[in-house]
């Protein structure tokens, strides 16, 4: 790698198979080693539904020297691991970039099905007998993704010692003679990559600047999310499978137990909030993760955490809707679900992360919200959040705080406490069983400052502000950014109003505008409700046209800001199942710029 | 393995399958579980029972929620209703009630069935609706790729369970027995001659019928049920078994170590097509 | 209307490309397809000496840049091997098990190296200098200024003896039998342009033959050969260039004649009347001598691949006119040869 | 016959030979044998190395015993098929590896089949014992005429089927063109004289020097048909095919036979082999294209022929020779010209042989053997100057010395019916005598085929059929890996000693750890893996695990004439999935199918077909 130092590392790999072919795997083992190996890299992963079948799988890495904000709309190289789901991904590789395929496939191929037959003249060819490598060294075809990774590591110099050290622990508690199988799989694959004559120009070259003190950690969006809830002092969490926030659960089941903590998977999503709120009265941090469909079962569940004033946190990580819609397909379509998915007024704390790191500060800063405010918070994620891959650099010193319960101040026994007694910021001290003298019941039905039952006009009207006024405090909550202006300063000619996974391609197409001479800034909103009005309006002020991207069709945000705000924006809605293109945004740009016809000259 | 120097000729095989009719149960859809997955003896088990009671193909439903083993009506060349996940019985009660003509088979994983959909169950079987409910019983969450179910064995590892399974785990058979069924069968995906007759018995049943399948996971459970595991283990009920014995029912179904396959109890009783007529029946009374 | 044709071309070297062009020329609807085991584009090959003196990467050895195919609609797939034919079927059969269909069929996939069965025990210690990629690993092993000895010393080998020298590398040939292949030359020929090598500052040891080849020892260049007269050489690098084999390993039970190479008439139509060959890998009939014989050279090359598309295209001309094959002496004192002239 | 008929003689109880194999009303090995064309054409079609034999050498199992290191049954296994395996395992033309399924597309190299056929023979223990199996003396008389392969082999047969057996052979020893046609650099005596030793040591009484012919002291073919109960004409194809020149006048002697240092090749070598001094010139043209021709161009070069040049009619591309072969004679210096024939040979004003003149050839179309045609260029004569020549273009069968007539075939060779008998009722014909020359195998192989002919015909009844042994087999014995492992080469000596005699073997055999890496690459194509339909769930996991495009959703299969199958109907739909089947064609014996069957409906059995007494 030496001799590259010198070079800025921008290098883009996308692996393509069929599930089953461990392409997925494959991708992690990479994109593992060099965030382990000091690159910055971000990565994303797309599958099928189906566990096996004939699905199609493609994992992309972008492994960078310099902080970059999404993926790239071409590849430096792309690894097929099934023909027939590779070959429409060929165009996307570039000018001398480089295809790598299997060479020995297991039966005869019709005309026009092998993918050599696919490449552009400026596209390389690296065909691998990876199918014959794998069955020579391990005597099975199935190690043929980690030869591919092997290959991949031994063409580009890749440091071999830290991939050994990524399959190690990957393989960590399996039998040793399927890691051993397995590294040797790697090295055989390595050794055929490193004797490969080169023809491609991109190199691994330099790591990120040093200029930091930690070390970069590869993690996705769900893996930062986990880390946020443990450092928050996550107590119990109850859980029920759900593709894309299973992983959340999967990890946690691994952390808890190592720190007193309690994981249990519940029968449904009905039951796991329940049991949520159950630990939230009875004072532990709990939460719970899910998708959009288990959000609906759970609407039920969270109007009582917003009726009984209880803590709980949810990760709803959205995928493509409605209904059971595209479990593997990234959506930001359940914007309206979490912010008005519920019977009756019951409004609640929504935190919508840009990026892994904002995944690991959303996630902790939930649970001292909703200890604080009292009521269930929605953390909303969506696939392409939860399952992409970044290099982040968690901060050194733990940024949540241990309590933030309003504590109960007067002297126990003197007088009978009120646990909904109003306040001027509307929230009300609060006890949890075990605290002396502080018994009290919740409920689901409307009640007075005690909790007990009463349907009221003036107490339904009084009780309704009191759950709507506190909340507003929370867009004051220290210790989390939840809206950020980027670019150019004071009055520009377009702005655009992004939130969730979608600004990373916005602050790209923002970057690119600006290099063409285009005045503009982006702004990302983190808290969707209650939202920030203040600096949205302020920024609005600044932009001569204001762009709100998102993927999904109803342009669900866009209507929110309109309706919060009064003042139209110009929609920019995708549904394709897949992140946001970045050339999509910047042609918006252009357009609204009044720019069209530098779009017709090009 | 007598039959090991019997002669197999291709011809003569495809020539039997062809006659026998079976094929035309299937759709033309190659079903997608994991090469080796037990449930593909749910397609071939029903169609050739099917084929044997000559049932016709447009008078059938096949309901399933959602997992692995919910893939089936896909698979079938007869009506299908692929639900959510844990509410078949529900859907298949709905249907059913509409039109009494149907043969309903309801097909789930151990997951839908007692996990989100265990609330479903004990309802369904006191009722006795004249449904067939087969239940693949895998001891394990295969479409979320490897969580514990409720029939997981203590001590199993999943990656929920990465500290090891401490769930005791149910026993279906004594709950579908407790709950009331009137027709209760333990079959094995690795016995597929077995697993038809049971099926052709349990459609034939005339009221709830529940058919429990022990069939393994090739993809997320390497160590607890595996083929070779219940292989060695599964055995017939004892050739004396009295199938309308209750107490020798439950004493049987208590026997998990080594499962015993056949049907342990059969009693017929009103069903909810009954119940609904006699409701109907006291209410024209009234007029 | 015609059915479109579908050209398919084996090999990207001289014959094979200029077949491509002038059949794209006068076939403006067809489809063309060229098959290489090469990695890259066609190269142009006898520029490679240069790789010796330059820092040039593959690009700037192209024949032609990748956005030229992409006008012309020729598609080249490289990385692949043919491992047979199937001409009742008209399609080929490629080594990663994927036919290939074709209406028309170009063998133009040259010439490997030859390697006389006396040296073939020693094959793993002699490089190539074939493509671009064995060029490369040549000048990689070849430390600057470092000693290169050439067993045979044909005309290709020749070549690059002239311009490793002029590069300042030490070159010694060891040769007899091939020696100035393909030409004939007698014993006096052959001492005159010995003399002409030598003068050059090629170190020439003719009649002389090889009995081993052995790695040379610690602190020593990497080659040791031992000479049947005794003698010794130690060199970084060991080529041999006794002329070319015809490259028709893929072409046997094909039903096509071959004796060494592919046999084509004058037209270079082959036995089969949908197959032609052009360039190092035919064996052309000459009426004039009653026998089939072979004709080298980039001229002749280009020539037959020409000629090919002409014909393939429904055309009817023979090969007539050749680069003159003699050895030269010129007025200056030098050599020249057919293979010395390109363009 | 059509396909119903020969499928009934398996279903005869009379013909499953299963009962033998019980002891009371246990069967102790579940081994059965079958008739049925199915099952034949099973492993004639899947085991492509011994039906590719003449000798249907059950190569397979051979070779699975030397994995096992029991040597001396491998050698066994040969000996069933081809009493000679030594020999055979040095000099085969090896029709079997040209079919070797390793060497199919896709696959690598054929298994060395013929290299381990030697090493079997060479690694097997110094005291191994011969296993015959006997039946008890008949008392019938048969006389073989020729002690070559085809003779050697008949006589062996015949001896162990109980008759009394005496060859008359005209040289000093046995062997035929074993000992006199082929050099010992490729043949040693020592290994040859041995087995043939051990092939007629049961009671077959040999007269060499015995010549059969009219004339003075020879023994007439119509006596031996008086004395014997039955005659086999075994004598071979012993005469070289006169050079065919174009400048040669009507009714000229043949200018080979006239002139010194010009001699046919055949003559030249059996000569050499009676223990005669030949010499050779500087240098020596032979012409020809057979093994024939490679022997006396690598002789002429061991006797100091110092520019050796062999030239062809055709090409090298088309000539029935083993490549290695060729390689190893160009090692040596030789030279092969092409597309060339001789129209004359000249001599100088004394008369003496100075050079060959050649027409120059192209080539012509296909002929019925798979060869080309060689088509003469008008005009192109040119001339090269020699020392010797040897014409080596081919040999050809004999019979006017016989004294009772038989009739001929359209080729002059005698006729045989289907059972193997002249048009005298009790004489019967094998090997060349009958096909003219072929190879050494092909006459083993026709041999053994008449003698179970000439025991039928003798005892009134078969003793001997083709059958196929099926057993089951508990486990795979192979894995993948093994099919990576490369050809081995066979170690030859160093060219510069191998000029020292005539009796240096050049091919010097395997160490054992190469024998055994060879031995693991054979596919054990005898191996059958069959699925049982009736427990079949359709679930896909033995396709799941196949290496290759080896198992199929099918709906069909194609019946062939003859009864046995053709190709598999492939079903893409799920309701014409008939069966899950496995294409024993495309299947590479990994056994990885077998491991993973859920319902344990796949089993192996293994299929070996020879000749059984029954």
């Amino acid at each position: 790698m030496a001799k590259n130092a010198k070079q800025r590392t921008d290098i883009q790999i996308a692996i393509c198979g069929s599930a089953g072919d461990g392409t997925i795997a494959a991708g992690d083992i990479l994109k593992q080693a060099m965030a382990k190996a000091g690159y910055n890299v971000i990565a994303f992963d797309v599958y099928p539904p189906e566990i096996r079948g004939f699905g199609k799988c493609i994992a992309r890495a972008r492994i960078t020297s310099e902080q970059v904000y999404s993926l790239k709309s071409e590849s430096d190289c792309l690894v097929s691991l099934d023909d027939s789901h590779a070959i429409p991904h060929v165009p996307e590789v570039c000018k001398y970039g480089t295809v790598i395929y299997e060479d020995t496939p297991m039966s005869e191929m019709a005309e026009g099905t092998h993918i050599s037959s696919h490449l552009a003249s400026a596209q390389l060819p690296y065909g691998v007998a990876f199918r014959e490598i794998s069955e020579r060294v391990t005597s099975s075809a199935r190690s043929r993704n980690i030869v591919a990774v092997g290959y991949l590591a031994g063409l580009y110099d890749m440091p071999a010692e830290i991939f050994h050290q990524v399959i190690g622990r990957k393989f960590s508690g399996k039998p040793k003679e399927l890691t051993d199988s397995v590294l040797s799989a790697f090295d055989a694959g390595f050794q055929t990559g490193a004797e490969t004559f080169r023809l491609h120009f991109d190199r691994i070259g330099a790591s990120r600047s040093k200029s930091k003190q930690s070390d970069l950690v590869m993690m996705s969006g769900n893996a930062a999310t986990v880390r946020g809830c443990l450092d928050a002092g996550i107590d119990t969490f109850f859980g029920y499978p759900i593709t894309p926030a299973t992983t959340i659960m999967e990890m946690l089941a691994r952390e808890m137990p190592k720190r007193g903590a309690r994981l249990l998977q519940t029968e449904d999503e009905i039951s796991a909030i329940a049991a949520t709120l159950g630990a939230g009265y009875a004072g532990a941090r709990a939460a719970t993760a899910t998708s959009g469909p288990g959000l609906a079962l759970m609407s039920e569940m969270m109007g009582l955490g917003a009726m009984a004033e209880l803590p709980a946190v949810a990760f709803v990580s959205q995928r493509g809707g409605p209904s059971t819609g595209m479990p593997t397909k990234t959506e930001q379509s359940d914007l309206n679900l979490a912010v008005f998915g519920v019977a009756g007024d019951g409004q609640r704390i929504i935190l919508a992360p840009t990026n892994v790191e904002g995944c690991y500060k959303c996630a902790g800063k939930a649970f001292e919200m909703a200890e604080k405010y009292q009521t269930p918070v929605i953390v909303l994620l969506d696939l392409y959040l939860s399952n992409r891959y970044e290099a982040v650099e968690l901060p050194v010193e733990n940024p949540f705080s241990e309590n933030c319960s309003k504590p109960v101040k007067k002297k126990p026994g003197k007088t009978k406490y009120s646990r909904f007694k109003l306040t001027s910021d509307g929230i009300s001290p609060r006890a949890i069983p075990g605290d002396e003298d502080c018994m009290h019941t919740v409920t689901g039905l409307e009640h007075n400052e005690q909790g007990r039952p009463n349907d009221q006009p003036e107490i339904h009207q009084i009780m309704s502000a009191k759950r709507h006024e506190k909340l507003l405090t929370a867009v004051k909550h220290p210790g989390i950014t939840i809206s950020k202006r980027f670019g150019d300063k004071g009055k520009v000619d377009v702005g655009i109003l992004g939130w969730g996974s979608t600004f990373g391609e916005i602050l790209e197409a923002m970057i690119e505008a600006r290099k063409e001479g285009i005045r503009c800034s982006a702004m990302k909103v983190v808290m969707l409700s209650p939202l920030p009005l203040g600096p949205i309006h302020a920024f609005m002020d600044d932009c001569g046209e204001v762009l709100v991207p998102e993927l999904n069709y109803e342009a669900q945000f866009a209507a929110l800001v309109t309706g919060a705000t009064g003042r139209p924006v110009h929609r920019l809605n995708r549904v394709t199942g897949t992140p946001m293109r970045v050339r999509e945004i910047l042609a918006e740009i252009r357009r609204l710029a009044g720019q069209t016809e530098m779009i017709a000259a090009e | 393995m007598m039959n090991i120097h019997q002669p197999v000729y291709l011809e003569d095989k495809l020539e039997e399958v062809e006659s026998s009719g079976k094929l035309a149960y299937r759709s033309q859809t190659l079903p997608t579980w994991c090469p080796g997955c037990g449930y593909f003896s749910i397609v071939e088990g029903v169609s050739k029972a099917m084929t044997d009671l000559g049932l016709n193909q447009k008078d059938t439903v096949c309901v399933s929620g959602i997992g692995c083993a919910s893939r089936f009506p896909f698979f079938m060349n007869t009506f299908g209703f692929h639900s959510l996940h844990g509410r078949a019985l529900p859907v298949a009660t709905g249907i059913k009630v509409a039109n009494d003509d149907l043969t309903v088979i309801v097909v789930g994983g151990d997951g839908d069935a007692f996990a989100i959909g265990g609330a479903h169950i004990p309802h369904a079987a006191r009722r006795n609706i004249d449904i067939t409910y087969i239940l693949f019983d895998n001891g394990v969450y295969g479409l979320t790729k490897g969580q514990t179910s409720p029939t997981s064995i203590v001590g199993f590892k999943t990656t929920t369970t990465p500290y090891l399974n401490v769930d005791q785990p149910l026993n279906p058979l004594m709950m579908l027995l407790s709950y009331g069924a009137s027709w209760v069968a333990q079959a094995y995906a690795g016995e597929p001659h077995h697993l038809t007759e049971m099926i052709e018995a349990a459609v034939a049943h005339r009221g709830f019928s529940y058919l429990h399948v022990l069939s393994p996971c090739v993809t997320f459970d390497k160590t607890s049920m595996t083929y070779k595991n219940l292989g060695m283990t599964v055995r017939p009920l004892p050739g004396d078994h009295d199938t309308s014995d209750f107490a020798a029912a439950m004493a049987a179904a208590q026997n998990t170590d080594l499962p015993q396959l056949g049907v342990y109890f059969a009693k017929e009783r009103p069903t909810l097509a009954d119940g609904l007529n006699e409701i109907a029946a006291r209410a024209e009374a009234t007029v | 209307m015609a059915k479109t044709e579908h050209y398919v071309i084996i090999g990207n070297g001289v014959a094979g490309s200029e077949a491509a062009l002038h059949l794209r020329q006068r076939d403006q609807d067809s489809r063309i397809t060229m098959v290489t085991a090469s990695k890259l584009l066609s190269i142009n090959r006898y520029v490679l000496p240069k790789i010796f003196s330059s820092s040039a990467d593959w690009r700037d050895f192209l024949l032609h840049p990748p956005e030229f195919y992409d006008q012309q609609r020729i598609s080249v797939r490289r990385n692949t091997w043919v491992t047979h034919v199937e001409p009742e079927q008209k399609r080929l059969i490629l080594r990663h098990r994927e036919s290939l269909s074709y209406t028309k069929l170009l063998i133009a996939s040259g010439g490997g190296r030859y390697i006389p069965e006396s040296l073939s025990e020693f094959r793993d210690l002699m490089l190539k200098f074939g493509s671009y990629e064995e060029a490369r690993s040549v000048s990689n092993a070849l430390p600057k200024g470092g000693h290169i000895a050439m067993l045979g010393g044909d005309m290709i080998g020749l070549d690059l003896a002239r311009s490793l020298v002029h590069d300042g590398y030490k070159v010694t040939v060891v040769g007899d039998d091939y020696l100035f292949w393909p030409h004939h030359v007698d014993q006096e020929e052959k001492q005159k342009f010995v003399a002409v090598l030598q003068g050059m500052g090629i170190d020439v040891r003719s009649g002389i033959g090889v009995t081993s080849i052995e790695e040379g020892a610690r602190n020593k260049p990497a080659r040791h050969i031992a000479l049947d007269n005794k003698e010794t050489i130690d060199a970084d690098v060991v080529l041999s260039f006794c002329g070319l084999m015809p490259s028709v390993a893929f072409m046997a039970g094909a039903g096509v004649d071959i004796e060494r190479g592919v046999l084509v008439n004058p037209q270079l139509q082959s036995t089969d009347e949908n197959i032609w060959a052009a360039g190092d890998v035919c064996q052309i009939w000459s009426p004039e001598e009653n026998q089939y014989r072979f004709f080298y050279g980039w001229e002749n090359v280009k020539k037959m691949g020409e000629i090919a598309a002409l014909n393939m295209t429904g055309g009817h001309e023979s090969i007539s006119t050749f680069q003159d094959e003699k050895l030269i002496a010129t007025k200056t004192g030098q050599i020249d040869s057919p293979f010395w002239q390109y363009g | 016959m059509n396909p119903s008929e020969s499928r009934k003689i398996y279903l005869s109880e009379n013909e499953d030979f299963s009962g033998s194999q019980s002891y009371g009303q246990r069967v102790v090995t579940p081994v059965r044998y079958s008739t049925d064309s199915r099952d034949i054409g099973w492993v004639e079609e899947n085991v492509p190395c011994q039906s590719a034999c003449p000798a249907l050498t059950n190569i397979p199992a051979y070779i699975r015993m030397i994995t096992e290191q029991r040597f001396g049954r491998s050698y066994e296994l040969n000996r069933m098929a081809n009493v000679l395996p030594g020999t055979l395992g040095r000099i085969c033309s090896r029709p079997c590896e040209a079919k070797c399924r390793h060497g199919w597309p896709g696959n690598g190299e054929p298994v060395a089949i013929c290299h381990l056929k030697r090493l079997a023979a060479d690694f097997k223990s110094s005291g191994h014992r011969i296993n015959e199996s006997l039946f008890t003396p008949t008392g019938k008389r048969v006389a073989v005429i020729g002690a070559g392969p085809a003779g050697i082999a008949v006589a062996h047969d015949l001896s162990t089927l109980g008759h009394n057996v005496t060859i008359f052979e005209r040289e000093e020893r046995s062997g035929g063109m074993l000992s006199y046609g082929i050099p010992e650099f490729r043949l040693p005596r020592d290994i040859l004289d041995v087995e043939l030793q051990n092939a007629i040591r049961l009671g077959v009484e040999l007269r060499t020097g015995t010549e059969v012919g009219v004339g003075e002291g020879q023994v007439r073919l119509s006596d031996l048909h008086a004395e014997f109960d039955a005659v086999l004409m075994a004598s071979g194809a012993m005469e070289a095919t006169p050079l065919p020149l174009r400048e040669l006048g009507d009714g000229e002697d043949d200018p080979v036979r006239a002139l010194e240092n010009v001699e046919y090749g055949l003559d030249f070598l059996v000569e050499l082999h009676r223990g005669e001094k030949k010499k050779v010139g500087k240098r020596v043209f032979v012409v020809g294209a057979g093994f024939t021709a490679l022997d006396c161009a690598r002789v002429a070069r061991r006797l100091g022929g110092e520019e050796v040049t062999i030239h062809l009619r055709t090409t090298e591309e088309y000539i029935p020779v083993e490549k290695d072969e060729i390689f190893e004679a160009k090692r040596e210096g030789v030279v092969i010209r092409g597309l060339r024939t001789p129209a004359a040979l000249l001599t100088d004003d004394a008369g003496n042989f100075t050079g060959v003149r050649f027409v120059q050839n192209r080539l012509g179309g296909w002929r019925q053997n798979g060869r080309r045609a060689a088509i003469a260029i008008e005009g192109s004569e040119f001339e090269e100057e020699c020392d010797t020549l040897l014409v080596a273009i081919g040999q050809r069968t004999i019979n006017d010395y016989l004294d009772m007539k038989l009739d001929l075939d359209r080729w002059g060779s005698v006729a045989i019916s289907d059972k193997g008998m002249t048009s005298v009722k009790g004489v019967f014909a094998a090997g060349d005598f009958v096909h003219g020359p072929t190879t050494v195998i092909e006459a083993i192989g026709h041999g053994r085929r008449i003698a179970v002919d000439m025991d039928t015909w003798l005892m009134g009844r078969e003793r001997r059929k083709l059958v196929v042994k099926i057993e089951p087999v508990e486990e795979p014995l192979r894995e993948r890996a093994f099919d990576f492992i490369p050809r081995q080469e066979m170690p030859t000596e160093e060219t510069g000693k191998r000029f020292k005699g005539l009796t240096n073997e050049v091919e010097k055999g395997m160490e054992l750890e190469e024998a055994y890496e060879e031995a693991k690459r054979c596919y054990l194509c005898y191996h059958r893996y069959t699925i049982d339909v009736d427990n079949c769930i359709y679930c896909r996991a033995c396709i799941e695990v196949a290496p290759r495009d080896c198992i199929k959703l099918v709906e069909g299969v194609e019946i062939k004439e003859d009864g046995t199958y053709g190709n598999l109907l492939e079903a893409s739909k799920w309701d014409q999935v008939g069966a899950i089947w496995i294409d024993n064609n495309q299947c590479i014996r990994c056994g990885a199918c077998y491991m993973v069957c859920p319902t344990k409906c796949i089993s192996i059995t293994k299929n070996e077909m020879f000749y059984h007494d029954v």
